[in-house]
C-alpha cells in the first residue's frame, strides 16, 4: 500500500512528468494558451495513459517475454492504435465527449509521455496494479502542470512583456520557475 | 474672466482627487520596515549580514537598471526584493552568489515578465529557489550566531565562481534540521529571539511580527495572508505534535522555527503573486500553510516555505478566478430567475 | 532461427492488424472532407482577419471551395495570390475592388489647436471621454493613435503632426481602425476613389477656422465644382458619394477655401502626406 | 506569407472523388513493412545482443567481485516458496525469482553474501548490492548501482568516501552526522547537504539484512 | 423608518469632505449676465425641439424649445433678451451640441409673463405629471433623468417608496445641504407631491451625518398627516448613489440591470423636490439652479442661484475670478464632476457645482502598472473586480469586460481613486463602454 | 496523427534557387539555421531538454538521431510511390521504430554507460515530432537524394542544438567539457544546470538571445527603412497654442 502510494506521488508530484522528466513537452509548451484546452487535453492525457498501462502490462505478460527487443516498436504501434481505438469508440458513443476531447486524442499518439510510461513501467517491473496507479499519478501530474501553465499563460495575456521574450522563451522560463517550485517535493515520502 | 492667458487649462479625467497611497510610497515603507530586521540580522550574524544583503540589492538594482524599462528602480521594488533575497540567504554565503541570485531574481522572475505588476512567482524567492538549486551546499551551510562583530560569518569574499572554504566549526544546524533529523527541539525563546541558526532575516520571529503588524495598520499588506499561514502551520503542527510528540515539534515550535515568519509576513503578502480576493487570500495562506507543513514532515527538505510560497503564487491564476467576487444586485437575479 | 521467424511473425502480424483496423475506419467511420480546403487553407495568408466577413481563413477556403466566395474578396492577398487560388480551383478571380481605410481628418497638430491641456492616460479612447481631448475641434484626430495600435497589419503610422498614415500596400481594409477611433474618423473606401473630404466637423461656416485651419466650412463651392451628385453638403459638412466619385476629375479641389476637400494623387501612395506639404506652401505664401 | 501561394500548385480543375482505399493493398504494406522491421530488427538484435550481454553480466560480476572482495567462484541462491536454494525446481522459470549470490574464497571458504535492493531516496530509487556474512553479521562492501540523486549531492552516495565506509560495519548500520562518532562498529558517516539519500543506503541496507538474515540463517544451518 | 432596515452598503471610500469652504455660506442670487447659451440637451432622453428662431425676442420663462416626447423636457428660456444665434456650442459633456444663444436684455426687470400657480391638491396624478414635465424639471442629482418620467411608473410597478437624496456624498459639494437647511418647507412639498403623484406609502430623506442642520432643518418641519422621514447616513463615497441608497434605506440591492422601481422605489434629489414645490408654489418652471462653486482655486466660494445657461467664466467671474495657480474646472464634484476645456460652456439644469482645483491638486498623470493590491476590489461599491476590469480594458478585450459586467460599473471613480498605481480605471471603463457600444453597432 | 500536416507548414515548401529548383546545398543549410527543427520550429523538445545535462548525452542523442531520420527519410521517400494514403503514417512509424530499436540496441552494444544516461529517451526518439514531421513534409514527396540531404540538415541543426545547450549546461553545472575540467578545481558548479529546472532555463535563455537578436534587427530594418521616428505615445502631449475664449 505504502508502495503504491509512492509511486502515485512520486509519478504525480516528484518525478512529475512534464516538469522534472521532461515529457509531453510538445502539448504542454504547444496547447496551453486557455484553462479550459488544457484540462482537456489532460484528461484524453490521462485516458490513454490508463489504458496504455494496462495494454503494456498484458503485452509484456504475453508476448514480449519471448522478444524483448520488439519493445519499442510493440508499444508503439500499440499506442496509435489504441489511440485510434479510443477515437472511435468515443466518436460512436458519445458525439457529446468527442467534440470535447477528441480533438486532442491524435495528438497525443505522438506524445512522448506515453511511450514513456510504457517503457518505464516495463523497465522497473510494475505489476498490473502497480502500473495502473502509475498512469494515474502521471496523468494526474500531466494534468496539474497543463492546467497550472494554462492559468499562468491566461493571466499573463495581460502583462507587458519584452518582445525579446514573447512566445517560446517566457513559456520555457515560467515552465523552469514551475520546476523549481517542484523541486519542494523532492524526497516526498521517501520515508527519511 | 482672469484667466492667465499663458497657462492652458488642463482635463483630467474622474476622479479628480487621489488618495495619498502610492506604489513607491507603499514599496518605499516596506523597505523602511524592512530596515530593523536588517539591523536584527546585523546584531545576530554580525558585518557578514550586511555584506549579504549588500550585494543582493546591488544585484537586483543592477538589473533593474540594465534590463528595466527604465526609471523603475525609484519605485523601490526592487530594492524590495533585494533585501528580502538577502535576508533568506545564510550569513557565509559568498557574496558574489547573492549577487547573481539577485540578479535571477530579476532578470527571470520580474522584468521577463515586463516588470513590476505582471511577474507570476515571488521574485525574491525563485531567486533563492534558484540559489538553492545551483549552490545547495552554500545555502544549508548554517553559522551560528553570535562572536565577534566584525568577523565574517563565512567565506564571503570567495571569487566568483569558485566555491567557498567551508569552515565546520562555525556551522551549525538549523532548529528544523535538528528536528527533522535529530528530532531535538530548540527552546521557544531561542526561536522568538533568533539567536539560533538559521537564514538571516528568520531568526528573530517576534521583531518580523512587530514589523509586519505596523506594515498592516498602515494598509500596506493584507493581514489575512499571514494570520491564515501562521494559524494552519499553528494547528496542522500541533495535531502532529499531538499524535508523536517526539517525532513532530510543537505547533509554536512549527510556527517560530525556519522563515514560516518571515515569509508569511513579508513574501506571501507580496500582491503581485497573492490573489486579489480575500477569499482567496484566505485559501492562499492557508494552502501555504498546509504545504509548509507537508513538506517539512513528511518531504525530503527540512524546510518548505519557499516552495510552498512558490507552488501557490503557480496557483493565484486560479484562485482569482475561483473566488471573483458577486456584483452588487446579481445575486437576487439569479435567486429570482 | 525461430527467434528471427517469430520477430517477423509477431511484427507482421501486427502491421495486419493495425491495417485492417485502419482499413475498417477508413470504410466505417471517416467523415469525407474535400482535399482541397486543407491547399486553398494552406495558399491564405493565414492571419485571420475577418475582413472578408468569414470566420478565420479556413472559413474562407471552405467557401471558396464550394464556390461561394471569389478568391478576390480576400483583402489581404496579393493579385499574384489571388491568381493561383483562381487557378487552382478553375475559377474567376472576381474583379479586385480593393478598398482601404481612409482618415477624414486632415487636422494635425500643425494646423488645428488645442483647447485644454490633456493629462492622463495617452489613448485616444481614454482621451475622448475628458472633455472630447482638449482637442478645439470636438470631432478632430486626437493624435495618439489608438487606430496605428490597432492595426494588426502595421499598415498605419504615425507622422510628425500626430496623424495616421495609411500605408496603401499593407492596408487590407479589416475594420479594425474604424472600430478603433472613438472619434470615427476611418472609412473603408473603394481604393480608386480619389475624391475625399478630409473633414468631419460639423460645425459648418468660417467658425471652424480659429480651431483648425483645413476644415470644412461648408462653403458649398465643391458642390458647385463638381460633377452633379458627386459632393452634397450635409450637417456642415461636405461629403463625397462614393457611388458617384469613382470616375470623376479633380474639378471639385480647385476653389476649396481651406484645402478640405482632397484628390489622391495616386491610389496606391499614402496621399494625405503630399496634400499637407500642399497646403503647408499655401500657409506660408 | 506570399511564399505559401507560390508553392508548387496543380491545377485540377475537378473535384477529387472521394477515393475508398483499396484493403488488401493497405493490408499487403502494413503487413509486409511489419515483417520487414522484424526482420531488420532481429537481424540487429542478433548483432548487437552478444555484447550486450557481456556487458550486462559483466556489469553484474564486476559488482559482485566488488562488494564480496574477489570471490574466486559464486553460486546463485534462487528464493524459492520461502527457501534458498541453487537448484529450483525445473518448472518454474528461474528468470523470475529473486536471487542473491554466495561468494567462495579460493580455499573453499564462504566470503560472504552479495544481496541487491532498491528503495526510494531523494529523486528517486536508488538500486544498490551489498556484500554481507550473515554468521558475523558484518557488511563487506556496497555498490551503488543505479540513482539518479541530485549530482553534486546525492550522487556522492557512489563515491569511494561514503562507499567505502562500510566494509566491516556491523548490522544494524546506524548513520551519524559527525565523524567524531565515526569509529563506531555500527556508525557510518552521513553526507552533508545529503543526508537523505545516505540515510536512505543505511536504511535499504538494514531493511535487506532484515529480510535476508532468517533465510541465510537456515542455509548456514545446513548448507555450510 | 419603523419598518426600515438600516444597513449601509458595503466596500465605497472616504474621500477628505472639503465643503468647510461654502457648508455655512448662505445661498446669494447671482446678477444677470449678458448672455446665457441654453442647449437643447440638457436632460437624458430626446433633446427638446426648438420653437424659436433667430432675432425673436423672449421673455424670462418662455419656452423657447418643446419636449420631444414623452423621456424628454423642454426647454426655458432663463432670462429675458433676443435669440442671437442658433448653433453648436460646447456642451459640458465635452462635445458640441446644439444651443440658444440669447443675448440678456441689459436693463430688464427680468419679469415672466403671468401665469396660474397650480393648485396641485385638485390636480390628477396624470396632471400632476404633465405640470412636472411642463415645468422643464429634471433631475438635479446629475444625470438629469427628466423627473417627470420617474413620476409615472408602468402600471404594473407600483411605488412604496418615495427616497430623497440628500446625501451629497462629492466632496466640496454644498448645494443640496444648503437647499435642506434654506428651503426645507420646499422639499417638504416637493415630496407631498410626488407622494400624491405615485400614490406611494411613504417618504424616506436620506441625509449624510456630516449635515447635522440639514437633518435638523428638515427634522423640524416634518408633516404629521403623511409617512415622511429623515435618515440620517454614514458618511461615505458614493452614499448619494442611486443603488446605494435603496440599499442603505431598504436593505435590499436593485437587480444588476434593472430600475428601483421594479423594487418600488423611486429615488429623487432634494433640489429636484424642491423644485417641484417651487412649480407648485410660484407656477415658474425650471429657469435657474443652486451651484455651488468651490475648491481652492475660487476666490470667493460660494452657493449661488446661477440662471440655466450662464457661461461658466461668467460664474467664476462672480465669485472673484480664479487664484493664479488655478488649472483645472471641474462641472461637478471632484470624484464624479466633467473637466471642462472652455469658459464658454454654459451651466445646465444638471450641474450640481463648480470646482475649480489647482496645480497642486490636478493628480499626476504618471502611472504604474497594477500591483493586484485588491483595494479597488474593497472600494467598488458594485462589488467588481475592477482590476481585472482595467487588465481587460488595457488589452482592448472589450467582449469580456460585458462578461464581467462592465455595463454594471456606474463610474463612480472609487476605484481610481484608492489604486496606489494611479490607474485611471473609472475612465478605462467609460472609454471600454463606448467601444464596446461601437464594436457592437459595427458587428450589427 | 493527422496534425502532422500542420506540424511543419513553413518548410513544406521549399524556396526556389536560383536556378528555378532548390539546390542540394539549401536542402541541406536549412535544418542547421533558418529552419532549425528546435530553435525555429520547436519540435523535438523534450529530448532538447532531458538528455542535455552534458556534451556526451547530447551528442550521443543527436547522432542517434540523425541516424534514424537519415534511415527513415531514405526508406520513406523510397517507398512512397507504394504506401497506400491511409497507411501513410502508421508505416512511417514501423519504418521509425524499427531504426529506434536498431540505434537503441547498437548505443547499448557500444556506448553502455552514456545509454544508460539517455535512459528512456533513445526509445523516444520515436514519437519525436522531428522525424515524423520530417517524413510528412518532406521524404513523402521528395526524391531519394534531396530526402537524404534534407534528413542530414535536418539532424545536423538537431544535434547542433543538443551540442549548444550541452556545453552550456556542462560548463555551468559541471565545470567541464566532456569531463575535462574547464575553470579549474576550485570551480563552484551551478548544480541547477544539470537538474531539470536548468534544462528549461537554458533553452529559455537560448531563445532569450535569439530574441533579443532578432529584435535589433528589426529595429536596425526600422532604422534604415527612414521613416520619420515617431513615438505613438509621445505625440498625443504636443499640444498647440492652448486659447481661452
Ligand atoms: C537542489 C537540491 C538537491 C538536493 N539533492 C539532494 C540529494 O540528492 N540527496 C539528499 O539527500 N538531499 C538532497 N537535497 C536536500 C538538502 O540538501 C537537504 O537539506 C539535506 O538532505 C539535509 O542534509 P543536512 O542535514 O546535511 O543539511 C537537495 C536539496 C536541493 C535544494
Ligand atoms: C418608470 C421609470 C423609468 C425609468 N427609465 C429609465 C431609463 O430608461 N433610463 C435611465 O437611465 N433611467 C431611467 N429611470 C430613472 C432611473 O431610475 C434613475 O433615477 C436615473 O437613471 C438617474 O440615476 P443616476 O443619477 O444615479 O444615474 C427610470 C425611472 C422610472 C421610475
Ligand atoms: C457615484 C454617484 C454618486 C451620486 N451621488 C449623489 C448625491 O450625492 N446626491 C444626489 O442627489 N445624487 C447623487 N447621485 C445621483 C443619484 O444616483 C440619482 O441619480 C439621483 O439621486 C436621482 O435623483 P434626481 O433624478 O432627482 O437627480 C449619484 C450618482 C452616482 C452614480
Ligand atoms: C507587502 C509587500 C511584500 C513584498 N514582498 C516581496 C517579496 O517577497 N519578494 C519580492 O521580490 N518583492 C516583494 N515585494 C515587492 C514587489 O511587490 C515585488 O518586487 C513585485 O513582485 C515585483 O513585481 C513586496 C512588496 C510589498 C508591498
Ligand atoms: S484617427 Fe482616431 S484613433 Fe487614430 S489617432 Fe486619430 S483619433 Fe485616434
Ligand atoms: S476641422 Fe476637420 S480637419 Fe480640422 S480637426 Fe476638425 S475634423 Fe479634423
Ligand atoms: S467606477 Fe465602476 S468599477 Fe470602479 S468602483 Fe465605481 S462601480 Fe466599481
Ligand atoms: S487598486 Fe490599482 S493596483 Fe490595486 S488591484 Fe486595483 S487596479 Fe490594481
Ligand atoms: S518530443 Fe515529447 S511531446 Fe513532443
Amino acid at each position: 500500500m505504502e508502495n503504491l502510494a509512492w509511486i502515485f506521488v512520486s509519478s504525480a508530484l516528484v518525478n512529475n512528468f512534464t516538469l522534472v522528466l521532461f515529457l509531453g513537452l510538445c502539448a504542454f509548451l504547444g496547447i496551453t494558451n486557455s484553462i479550459a484546452t488544457a484540462l482537456r487535453l489532460g484528461l484524453a492525457n490521462l485516458f490513454v495513459l490508463v489504458l496504455t498501462a494496462g495494454s503494456v502490462s498484458l503485452l509484456n505478460y504475453f508476448i514480449l517475454e519471448s522478444a524483448p527487443f520488439l519493445r519499442i516498436i510493440a508499444f508503439i504501434v500499440v499506442i496509435a492504435s489504441l489511440v485510434q481505438i479510443v477515437e472511435m469508440v468515443i466518436k460512436k458513443l458519445s458525439p457529446v465527449l468527442f467534440r470535447e476531447l477528441g480533438i486532442y486524442l491524435p495528438l497525443i499518439t505522438t506524445n512522448c509521455a506515453i511511450l514513456a510510461l510504457a517503457i518505464f513501467q516495463t523497465n522497473r517491473n510494475y505489476t498490473f496494479v502497480e502500473g495502473q496507479v502509475f498512469a494515474l499519478g502521471a496523468g494526474g501530474g500531466l494534468i496539474l502542470a497543463l492546467t497550472l501553465m494554462a492559468s499562468i499563460r491566461e493571466k499573463l495575456q495581460f502583462a507587458d512583456v519584452p518582445a525579446i521574450a514573447k512566445g517560446t522563451a517566457l513559456v520555457l522560463i515560467i515552465a523552469g520557475s514551475l520546476s523549481l517550485a517542484f523541486m519542494g517535493f523532492a524526497g516526498l515520502m521517501s520515508g527519511a | 474672466m482672469n484667466w492667465a492667458r499663458d497657462r492652458s487649462l488642463v482635463v483630467t479625467a474622474s476622479p479628480h482627487i487621489r488618495q495619498r497611497d502610492s506604489t513607491p510610497y507603499i514599496m518605499w515603507n516596506v523597505v523602511g520596515s524592512l530596515v530593523p530586521i536588517v539591523i536584527a540580522a546585523t546584531w545576530f550574524f554580525g558585518v557578514s549580514a550586511l555584506l549579504v544583503i549588500a550585494a543582493a540589492v546591488a544585484g537586483a538594482l543592477a538589473t533593474e537598471r540594465t534590463f528595466g524599462k527604465g526609471g523603475t528602480i525609484a519605485d523601490g521594488s526592487a530594492v524590495i526584493t533585494g533585501v528580502l533575497l538577502g535576508l533568506t540567504l545564510p550569513a557565509g554565503m559568498p557574496i558574489w552568489m547573492a549577487f547573481i541570485g539577485s540578479v535571477f531574481a530579476i532578470g527571470f522572475g520580474k522584468l521577463i515578465f515586463g516588470g513590476l505588476g505582471f511577474n507570476i512567482f515571488n521574485p525574491a524567492l525563485l531567486g533563492r529557489a534558484f540559489l538553492q538549486a545551483a549552490f545547495p551546499v552554500a545555502i544549508t551551510t548554517w553559522p551560528t550566531a553570535g562572536g565577534s562583530w566584525l568577523t565574517l560569518k563565512g567565506d564571503n569574499f570567495a571569487l566568483p565562481l569558485m566555491s567557498p572554504r567551508i569552515n565546520d566549526a562555525i556551522t551549525s544546524a538549523t532548529p528544523l534540521g535538528l528536528m527533522k533529523f535529530e528530532h531535538k527541539t530548540t527552546p521557544l525563546w531561542d526561536l522568538m529571539m533568533g539567536t539560533t541558526g538559521g537564514s538571516l532575516g528568520e531568526t528573530a520571529g517576534l521583531l518580523i511580527l512587530l514589523c509586519g503588524a505596523w506594515l498592516a495598520f498602515r494598509g500596506f499588506l493584507n493581514w489575512r495572508i499571514p494570520v491564515a499561514i501562521l494559524g494552519t502551520v499553528g494547528v496542522f503542527g500541533s495535531m502532529l505534535h499531538a499524535v508523536d510528540p517526539a517525532r513532530y515539534g510543537s505547533g509554536l515550535f512549527m510556527v517560530f522555527s525556519g522563515g514560516v515568519i518571515l515569509g508569511s509576513v513579508f513574501m506571501a503578502t507580496d500582491m503581485v503573486t497573492a490573489p486579489v480576493t480575500n477569499t482567496g487570500r484566505w485559501i492562499f495562506g492557508v494552502g501555504i500553510g498546509l504545504l509548509v507543513v507537508i513538506i517539512r514532515v513528511w518531504g525530503g527538505l527540512p524546510e518548505g516555505v519557499m516552495y510552498a510560497i512558490l507552488l501557490m503564487n503557480a496557483l493565484v491564476p486560479f484562485i482569482n478566478r475561483a473566488t471573483q467576487p458577486t456584483p452588487f444586485g446579481v445575486q437576487k437575479m439569479k435567486a429570482a430567475a | 532461427m525461430p527467434d528471427s521467424l517469430l520477430s517477423v511473425l509477431i511484427l507482421g502480424g501486427v502491421g495486419l492488424a493495425f491495417a485492417i483496423m485502419i482499413a475498417v475506419a477508413h470504410s466505417r467511420l471517416r467523415v469525407w472532407e474535400d482535399p482541397r480546403i486543407d491547399v486553398v487553407a494552406g495558399m491564405l495568408p493565414g492571419v485571420n482577419c475577418g475582413a472578408c466577413g468569414l470566420p478565420g481563413c479556413r472559413g474562407f477556403a471552405e467557401k471558396a471551395v464550394a464556390g461561394e466566395i471569389q478568391p478576390s474578396k480576400c483583402n489581404v492577398l496579393t493579385d499574384d495570390g489571388i491568381g493561383a487560388i483562381a487557378g487552382y480551383l478553375g475559377v474567376e478571380a472576381g474583379d479586385a475592388d480593393r478598398r482601404i481605410a481612409r482618415l477624414l481628418c486632415a487636422g494635425g497638430s500643425n494646423v488645428s489647436v488645442r483647447r485644454a491641456e490633456y493629462r492622463g492616460l495617452q489613448t485616444c479612447a481614454a482621451a475622448s471621454t475628458v472633455a472630447g481631448g482638449g482637442k478645439g475641434c470636438a470631432w478632430g484626430c486626437l493624435g495618439m493613435g489608438d487606430c496605428a495600435v490597432a492595426c494588426e497589419f502595421d499598415a498605419i503610422h504615425m507622422n510628425e503632426f500626430g496623424l495616421p498614415v495609411v500605408d496603401a500596400v499593407k492596408c487590407t481594409a479589416c475594420g479594425d481602425c474604424v472600430d478603433a477611433c472613438p472619434k470615427n474618423l476611418f472609412e473603408i473606401l473603394p481604393l480608386n476613389q480619389r475624391l475625399l473630404v478630409q473633414c468631419r466637423s460639423f460645425l459648418g461656416g468660417d467658425g471652424i477656422l480659429t480651431e483648425c485651419a483645413v476644415g470644412c466650412t461648408a462653403c458649398g463651392k465643391c458642390v458647385l465644382d463638381a460633377p452633379p451628385g458627386v459632393v452634397s453638403i450635409a450637417s456642415g459638412v461636405a461629403v463625397v458619394d462614393p457611388a458617384a466619385a469613382f470616375d470623376c476629375d479633380d474639378s471639385a479641389i480647385r476653389r476649396c477655401p481651406t484645402g478640405a476637400i482632397v484628390w489622391l494623387g495616386d491610389t496606391k501612395s499614402t496621399a494625405m502626406f503630399e496634400q499637407r506639404e500642399v497646403l503647408l506652401q499655401r500657409e506660408i505664401a | 506569407m506570399s511564399a505559401d501561394t507560390t508553392g508548387p500548385v496543380t491545377a485540377t480543375g475537378e473535384v477529387p472523388a472521394e477515393q475508398k482505399p483499396q484493403s488488401w493493398r493497405l493490408l499487403v504494406t502494413l503487413g509486409g513493412a511489419g515483417a520487414l522491421a522484424g526482420l531488420l530488427i532481429f537481424l540487429a538484435y542478433d548483432w548487437t545482443r552478444p555484447r550486450i550481454e557481456e556487458y550486462r553480466s559483466q556489469l553484474l560480476r564486476s559488482a559482485i567481485e566488488e562488494v564480496l572482495h574477489a570471490p574466486k567462484r559464486t553460486d546463485t541462491l534462487y528464493l524459492e516458496r520461502g527457501a534458498l536454494t541453487a537448484t529450483p525446481s525445473p518448472a518454474v522459470d528461474r528468470a523470475k525469482l529473486e536471487r542473491i549470490y554466495k561468494g567462495y574464497s579460493s580455499d573453499g571458504r564462504v566470503l560472504g553474501y552479495a544481496i541487491s535492493t532498491s528503495e526510494a531516496g531523494f529523486a528517486d530509487q536508488i538500486g544498490l548490492i551489498f556484500g554481507y556474512d550473515p554468521a558475523q553479521r558484518k557488511f563487506l562492501g556496497v555498490k551503488i548501482l543505479s540513482s539518479k540523486e541530485t549530482p553534486g549531492l546525492g550522487d556522492k552516495i557512489e563515491k569511494p568516501a561514503f562507499v567505502d565506509q562500510f566494509a566491516g560495519r556491523l548490522a544494524p548500520l546506524v548513520g551519524v552526522k559527525s565523524k567524531a562518532l565515526a569509529g563506531d562498529a555500527n556508525a557510518v558517516v552521513m553526507i552533508t547537504g545529503a543526508t537523505i539519500s545516505s540515510r536512505t543506503v543505511i536504511r535499504e541496507m538494514n531493511n535487506a539484512v532484515q529480510r535476508w538474515q532468517p533465510l541465510l540463517d537456515k542455509v548456514g544451518e545446513g548448507g555450510r | 423608518m419603523r419598518l426600515l432596515r438600516r444597513s449601509g452598503f458595503a466596500h465605497g471610500v472616504h474621500p477628505p469632505e472639503l465643503k468647510e469652504l461654502t457648508a455655512r455660506v448662505p445661498i446669494k442670487r447671482m446678477p444677470y449676465p449678458d448672455e446665457v447659451i441654453l442647449p437643447l440637451r440638457q436632460h437624458a432622453g430626446a433633446p427638446a425641439k426648438l420653437v424659436v428662431k433667430k432675432g425673436d425676442q423672449v421673455l424670462r420663462g418662455d419656452v423657447i424649445a418643446a419636449a420631444a416626447g414623452f423621456v424628454s423636457a423642454p426647454v426655458h428660456a432663463s432670462a429675458s433678451g433676443r435669440v442671437a444665434q442658433i448653433s453648436l456650442w460646447p456642451h459640458p459633456d465635452g462635445s458640441m451640441s446644439e444651443a440658444v444663444r440669447i443675448v440678456v436684455d441689459r436693463f430688464s426687470p427680468q419679469v415672466a409673463r403671468p401665469r396660474m400657480v397650480p393648485h396641485w391638491e385638485k390636480l390628477t396624478p396624470q396632471e400632476i405629471v404633465a405640470a412636472v414635465q411642463n415645468g422643464g424639471v429634471v433631475g438635479l442629482g446629475g444625470a438629469a433623468f427628466p423627473t417627470h418620467v420617474k413620476l409615472a411608473p408602468p402600471a404594473d410597478m407600483p411605488v412604496e417608496t418615495i427616497i430623497l437624496n440628500g446625501a451629497e456624498c462629492e466632496p466640496y459639494l454644498t448645494t443640496d445641504h444648503r437647499i435642506m437647511v434654506e428651503y426645507p418647507q420646499r422639499v417638504q412639498l416637493g415630496a407631498r407631491i410626488m407622494l400624491r403623484a405615485l400614490n406611494a406609502k411613504r417618504v424616506v430623506i436620506g441625509i449624510e451625518r456630516n449635515k447635522p442642520d440639514a437633518i435638523e432643518a428638515l427634522r423640524a418641519t416634518l408633516p404629521t398627516d403623511i409617512d415622511v422621514s429623515v435618515l440620517p447616513l454614514t458618511v461615505k463615497y458614493p452614499q448619494g448613489a442611486e443603488k446605494m441608497l435603496i440599499k442603505a434605506v431598504t436593505g435590499r440591492q436593485v437587480p444588476s440591470g434593472k430600475l428601483p422601481v421594479s423594487l418600488g422605489v423611486v429615488v429623487q434629489n432634494v433640489g429636484s423636490a424642491a423644485s417641484i414645490g417651487e412649480i407648485f408654489e410660484t407656477g415658474m418652471p425650471l429657469l435657474e439652479r443652486i451651484v455651488t462653486v468651490s475648491g481652492p482655486g475660487v476666490r470667493k466660494p460660494a452657493n449661488l442661484i446661477v440662471p440655466v445657461g450662464t457661461k461658466v467664466g461668467d460664474l467664476l467671474e462672480m465669485c472673484g475670478g480664479v487664484t493664479d495657480d488655478a488649472e483645472e474646472i471641474l462641472f461637478g464634484g471632484p470624484m464624479m464632476g466633467v473637466a471642462q476645456s472652455n469658459l464658454d460652456t454654459p451651466i445646465v439644469k444638471g450641474t450640481t457645482g463648480v470646482v475649480v482645483l489647482t496645480s497642486s491638486q490636478v493628480p499626476a498623470a504618471r502611472s504604474y502598472p497594477c500591483i493586484h493590491c485588491g483595494r479597488c476590489l474593497d472600494a467598488c461599491p458594485m462589488m467588481l473586480n475592477p482590476s481585472l476590469l482595467g487588465d481587460l480594458a488595457r488589452t482592448g478585450r472589450y467582449a469580456e469586460m460585458e462578461k464581467e459586467h462592465l455595463m454594471d460599473c456606474m463610474l463612480c471613480g472609487s476605484c481610481s481613486y484608492v489604486c496606489p498605481s494611479n490607474i485611471p480605471l473609472a475612465q478605462l471603463f467609460q472609454a471600454s463602454r463606448t467601444a464596446l457600444r461601437r464594436v457592437k453597432a459595427g458587428a450589427a | 496523427m493527422e496534425q502532422m500536416h500542420g506540424a511543419a507548414p513553413v518548410t513544406s515548401q521549399t524556396p526556389a534557387g536560383p536556378s528555378g529548383g532548390p539546390t542540394a546545398y539549401q536542402d541541406l543549410l536549412k535544418g542547421l539555421w533558418k529552419d532549425n527543427p528546435v530553435l525555429v520550429q520547436l519540435l523535438g523538445l523534450c529530448p532538447t531538454l532531458a538528455v542535455t545535462n552534458s556534451v556526451m548525452n547530447s551528442v550521443t542523442m543527436g547522432v542517434a538521431t540523425l541516424f534514424v531520420l537519415v534511415f527513415s527519410s531514405l526508406f520513406v521517400s523510397a517507398l512512397r510511390k507504394l504506401i497506400p494514403n491511409e497507411v501513410r503514417i502508421s508505416t512511417y512509424v514501423l519504418i521509425i521504430a524499427t531504426f529506434v530499436t536498431i540505434a537503441d540496441m547498437a548505443l547499448e552494444a557500444l556506448v553502455p554507460t552514456t545509454h544508460k544516461a539517455l535512459g528512456a529517451f533513445i526509445a523516444l526518439i520515436v514519437v519525436n515530432c522531428i522525424i515524423l514531421g520530417r517524413q510528412e513534409a518532406f521524404a513523402a514527396k521528395n526524391s531519394i537524394g534531396r530526402s537524404v540531404l534534407d534528413a542530414l540538415g535536418m539532424g545536423a541543426g538537431f544535434t547542433v542544438t543538443l551540442l549548444i545547450m550541452g556545453v552550456v549546461r556542462e560548463t555551468l553545472g559541471s565545470g567541464t567539457i566532456l569531463g575535462a575540467s574547464v575553470f579549474g578545481p576550485n570551480f563552484e558548479p551551478w548544480v541547477i544546470m544539470v537538474l531539470p529546472p536548468g534544462g528549461f532555463l537554458t533553452l529559455g535563455g537560448v531563445l532569450l538571445v535569439l530574441g533579443w537578436s532578432r529584435e535589433r534587427d528589426i529595429a536596425r530594418e526600422k532604422k534604415r527603412a527612414a521613416a520619420p521616428p515617431q513615438n505613438v505615445q509621445v505625440s498625443g502631449m504636443r499640444s498647440g497654442p492652448a486659447r481661452v475664449a
